[in-house]
């Protein structure tokens, strides 16, 4: 697994996260290169079929992270999201989606050190359990035969 | 891998041509020359383009089976894979099977008029058969075009109705639904029933082609008969949805007919045979 | 070929079972899941279901599966590479415990799949398959073979038909075609001399309750009538009908990418979905459920034997079974045999 | 029974519904809908504990409203169907009247949509003994085995979205499954389109579900998808305090309180 370079894709808001990200960035702090940032304009917009995707597609984590409770720029995009995730997450851990690989986290525009923190964090806890395996099986399993097999 | 009837030819798109919002015209070469060697299609087929990861969309064939070489398509940009076509660059590489379907009877019109009759982004279906009898001229008496759209940015193929125009071996009448006329519009203004009507070309050992939106299709027809086309000399083309386009999937199955097969060409005669599921 | 009369010991069953395995076949049988039987490949004997009147599933998948890839395509610099499948990757399939219903119904739905352009992929993995059927020692309300052609003990489109001749007793094993033949050769010692049984009294009892060329002739004349409406109010417009049954052939073709590379799949779809008729522009010809309901039984019953000279269905009932709003097709074909004109 | 049938005969008597939708003996021992327009046609319906299928689902259905104002035999599942229905604007009571089945089995008549509410509201909705118990035994695996175990159990899914139009709650013209731009899910139903479909049915039915168990009485494959609805109804019940259908009140997931609970974000 020493070789094993996780794959991480990051869901976050405009207003606070990605500025927070941009934060960690022009304070020079240093962090894990494994993570592609995409930007919403809200965690509210952050469907849970993007999280969906971003497994299919080849991620070994995910973070999801949006402005802290009460700072939301439109006021409660975060607390409707919040909901979401509460939902979400459950039916995940219930269907046996590996919920230890999906990670949510209010991280504010002024708080760059604490992105360096969640990335770094994440990406040691992902290296630790490997590629998502039982997930991506699914994904390449090739549909040619017959599939009741 | 010709076994595979489900493998496209792989075509590249050797030009673009923007023709009215949303509408493009692709000009298709085929990669392998073997396949453009042994392709050959007629007036009135159609074949099932794709874009690799977005899937397979139907339509006609739009350039003339005269012209060797190519084949061109027409669409507008709605659903999932024509947006993905839209999205293709001079150069790209895309996917076409076909042709698929039934043809325009051209041989049967030597010696007739011809009358066609188009409205909106259904001439791409017709400007095939309009240049098939146009590259053979000397078979056909009088050819009458009657094309109207919505407005005129909406008009397909402006250059060649400019070539139509000037032609002295065809006669074109133009037209926009009311409202959609520019200041220097000199075409008629009107919707195509009406001016078919207003026009009134004769039925005598005429065939009329009529392609539309069903709407236009619907108020067409009577104009004709009242002009008296009988319903077999009388052609339209149906558009269902279809996958395979080999009569297998099932989806434009019409009454006993499958649109893909037995079609798309239809006599108004054939049409009214048919339950009305089109 | 003449039909070839042996005994097959049942003790001889599961060696049988066992010969085909270890001689490269994958073995589709039916198995049980939550009270439910469907085809999927069997590893050992013990695993198949019994005592069912037919399976919840047909076997049709074996030739047509609900999703099979048809290419596999992957951008590259140089441009595009498109790859077909190939057929030496079909296994061989030895289907097991085919009711004769889905036997029959092999034969509707190769009709569709080679009327005009014989589809290749589907003739591939069905050359490649050899029928075992069972006959029928039971039936229930919604099984109605021998009005559509068939009957209990019918031999069509098995390779060779076991009958269980009586309770618990050992089977009259019929070698139908040269594929049952090849596998008799096999193990000759497991098909032992049967004189000449008198198979149809093993048979389930099934009585004739319509004539299909009487509906055929009466939907020519019924296409407008509100009997449809009526029919389909209940329907609630899932495909489940279309997935159980032996003979819909209805698909869809859709492309999956993963990043640069994808595959194309054909799959299963169902004219009973509203979507199945949609235009991009908004028009659907099918809009409700009544003219979807109406396509299912037409394709069936008038255009398939107009077109194909083949009725689509063959009288396993599943669809009756499997649907969720009680739709029971044999009441509905009566009421249209019955239906004034 | 004969109450019903009486009173079903009388509304269509004085036309104040054009149709009655209730049960009656269908093949094999099941009941299944009726739809009696003649009051001659109501000596057909029965009512019984074979009665499970909600008839909710039809009064969505454009050819069934066609007919005119619906009378709806209706169970406390499908009175609950019905009261999130209104909620969701989608009947009201121009178009539908209840005619209600108590647990206890005896016909109730209301005035109104808002006295079948208050009705409703007398019973908390409970997940019956048995399907708990499933829900805990899956509780107690490991996230690998409840993998391995839906993985299993969704396998044989072929799609046929039985589950989706027996559900009155799915009655969207176009279903997301349906939509192509962009493609959320993928069509054929292998693994990856089976798992992702039933995620996202049961997401979309988070604080909408009435727990009627239609969508696994339809399933012809009896894939126990239901546990999946009844999972996020206890976690709605855990976390964000449960809900009852109510014609007024906002939905549980497109409302919010400040003070929501989580113990998962950092």
């Amino acid at each position: 697994m020493a070789d094993f370079e996780p794959r991480i894709v990051a869901f976050v808001c405009n207003w606070c996260t990605y500025a927070g990200a941009d934060l960690t960035g022009t304070s020079r702090i240093k962090y894990a290169s494994n993570v592609r940032i995409v930007r919403f304009p809200c965690t509210g917009r952050i469907d849970y079929m993007l999280l969906l995707k971003a497994f299919d597609e080849g991620a070994d984590g995910i973070i999801v992270s949006g402005c802290h409770p009460n700072d939301c720029h439109y006021t409660s995009g975060n607390f409707h999201a919040r909901r979401r995730w509460i939902m979400f997450r459950s039916l995940c851990d219930f269907l046996g989606i590996d919920i230890r690989r999906i990670k949510f986290s209010w991280v504010s525009a002024a708080e760059g050190a604490k992105w360096a923190d969640i990335v770094n964090s994440t990406v040691s806890s992902i290296r630790e359990l490997g590629p998502y395996e039982e997930y991506r099986k699914i994904v390449k399993r090739p549909a040619k035969e017959v599939t009741n097999g | 891998m010709t076994d595979n009837i489900y493998m496209p030819y792989l075509m590249k798109v050797e030009k673009i041509t923007w023709e009215a919002p949303g509408v493009r015209t692709f000009m298709l070469k085929f990669i392998n020359e073997e396949d453009q060697a042994r392709f050959d299609f007629k007036a009135g087929q159609f074949g099932e383009y794709s874009v690799y990861g977005s899937g397979e969309c139907t339509f006609c064939i739009a350039s003339s089976p005269t012209r060797k070489g190519y084949i061109e398509c027409t669409f507008r940009q709605t659903g999932k894979v024509t947006n993905a076509l839209a999205g293709c660059e001079e150069g790209s590489i895309i996917g076409f099977r076909g042709p698929y379907g039934n043809i325009f009877p051209i041989d049967e019109w030597k010696g007739k008029n011809l009358l066609f009759i188009a409205g909106g982004i259904a001439l791409p279906p017709m400007r095939c058969v309009i240049w098939n009898t146009l590259d053979l001229r000397d078979n056909f008496k009088d050819i009458t075009i009657i094309y109207g759209a919505r407005s005129v940015k909406d008009l397909v193929y402006k250059h060649e109705l400019d070539d139509w125009k000037m032609r002295k071996d065809v006669r074109l009448i133009t037209t926009v639904d009311p409202g959609g006329e520019s200041p220097d519009w000199n075409g008629e203004v009107g919707f195509v029933p009406t001016i078919v009507e207003k026009v009134s070309p004769s039925s005598e050992n005429t065939v009329a082609i009529v392609c539309g939106p069903p709407v236009m299709i619907k108020y067409t027809f009577p104009v004709l008969a009242k002009l008296g086309f009988t319903d077999e000399n009388i052609y339209t083309t149906l558009e269902n949805r279809m996958k395979c386009g080999f009569g297998k999937c099932g989806r434009c199955n019409v009454g006993k007919y499958y649109v893909c097969k037995d079609g798309p060409v239809f006599t108004l005669a054939q049409l009214k045979d048919l339950p009305d599921e089109y | 070929m003449n039909i070839e009369k042996r005994l097959v010991r049942k003790g001889s069953l599961e060696k049988l079972f066992n010969l085909l395995k270890n001689n490269g076949n994958t073995i589709m049988g039916p198995l049980e899941r939550n009270g439910k039987t469907r085809f999927a490949s069997v590893n050992s004997f013990r695993d198949i279901a019994s005592g069912y009147v037919q399976t919840t599933q047909s076997s049709k998948e074996v030739a047509f599966p609900r999703a099979e890839k048809i290419l596999d395509y992957s951008k590259n610099a140089a441009g595009m590479s498109v790859k077909g499948i190939d057929p030496a990757e079909i296994p061989q399939v030895v289907l097991w415990g085919v009711r004769p219903c889905d036997a029959m119904g092999i034969g509707e739905l190769s009709a569709i799949f080679n009327w005009d352009y014989k589809d290749k992929i589907y003739n591939n993995r069905l050359s490649r398959v050899t029928v075992i059927g069972f006959s029928c020692e039971k039936a229930d309300e919604y099984c109605f073979c021998t009005s559509v052609g068939g009957n209990p003990g019918s031999t069509e489109g098995s390779d060779i038909l076991l009958t269980r001749m009586g309770g618990d007793g050992d089977f009259l094993a019929e070698i139908i075609t040269g594929k049952g033949a090849r596998i008799a050769a096999l193990s000759p010692e497991l098909f032992e001399e049967a004189g000449n049984p008198e198979k149809d009294k093993f048979l389930a009892s099934v009585p004739v309750r319509f004539e299909r060329e009487m509906i055929s002739r009466k939907l020519d004349k019924i296409f407008e009538s509100d009997e449809w409406v009526s029919q389909s109010l209940k329907c609630l417009g899932c495909g489940a009908c279309a997935y159980v049954c032996p003979t819909c052939a209805c698909f869809d073709i859709q492309d999956e990418a993963h990043g640069r590379s994808g595959s194309r799949v054909r799959c299963w779809d169902s004219c009973g979905f509203s979507m199945f008729t949609l235009h991009t522009s908004g028009h659907n010809p099918r809009e409700v459920q009544s003219q979807r309901w109406r396509q299912r039984i037409m394709h069936k019953f008038s255009y398939m034997p107009d077109r194909l000279s083949v009725y689509g269905c063959t009288g396993c009932g599943r669809c009756s079974r499997a649907c969720p709003a009680d739709m029971n097709i044999l009441e509905h074909l009566i009421s249209i045999q019955e239906a004034e004109v | 029974m004969d109450e019903l049938r009486k009173k079903a005969g009388e509304l269509l008597e004085a036309s104040a519904v054009k149709v009655i939708i209730g049960y009656e003996n269908g093949s094999d021992g099941k009941t299944r809908a009726l739809f009696a327009e003649k009051p001659e046609e109501t000596a057909r319906l029965v009512f019984d504990s074979r009665c499970v299928m909600n008839l909710a689902t039809y009064v969505t259905k454009k050819e069934v409203r066609n007919k005119g104002r619906i009378g709806l035999v209706a169970t406390l599942p499908v009175m609950r169907a019905v009261i999130q229905l209104a909620s969701e604007h989608q009947v009201d009571d121009a178009g539908l009247l209840v005619i209600g089945i108590t647990p206890e089995s005896k016909m109730v008549e209301f005035k109104d949509l808002a006295e079948v509410e208050a009705f409703v509201h007398r019973y908390q909705i409970e997940i019956d003994s048995k399907q708990k118990e499933m829900l805990d035994k899956l509780e107690k695996m490991t996230p690998s085995e409840r993998w391995d175990f839906w993985i299993r159990e969704l396998t044989p899914c072929f799609k046929c979205y039985a589950c989706r139009a027996a559900c009155p709650m799915c009655y969207c013209h176009r279903c997301t499954v349906d939509f192509n731009q962009p493609q959320w899910v993928p069509v054929p139903s292998h693994e990856l389109g089976n798992i992702e479909w039933h995620i996202m049915r049961a997401i979309h039915l988070a604080g909408r579900c009435v727990d009627c168990d239609a969508c696994y009485n339809a399933c012809p494959l009896a894939i126990p998808l239901n546990l999946l609805t009844k999972r996020m109804l206890l976690d709605a019940k855990e976390h964000l305090g449960g809900y009852q259908p109510s014609i007024k009140a906002d939905h549980l997931m497109s409302t919010y309180k400040p003070d929501d609970k989580d113990n998962f974000i950092i």
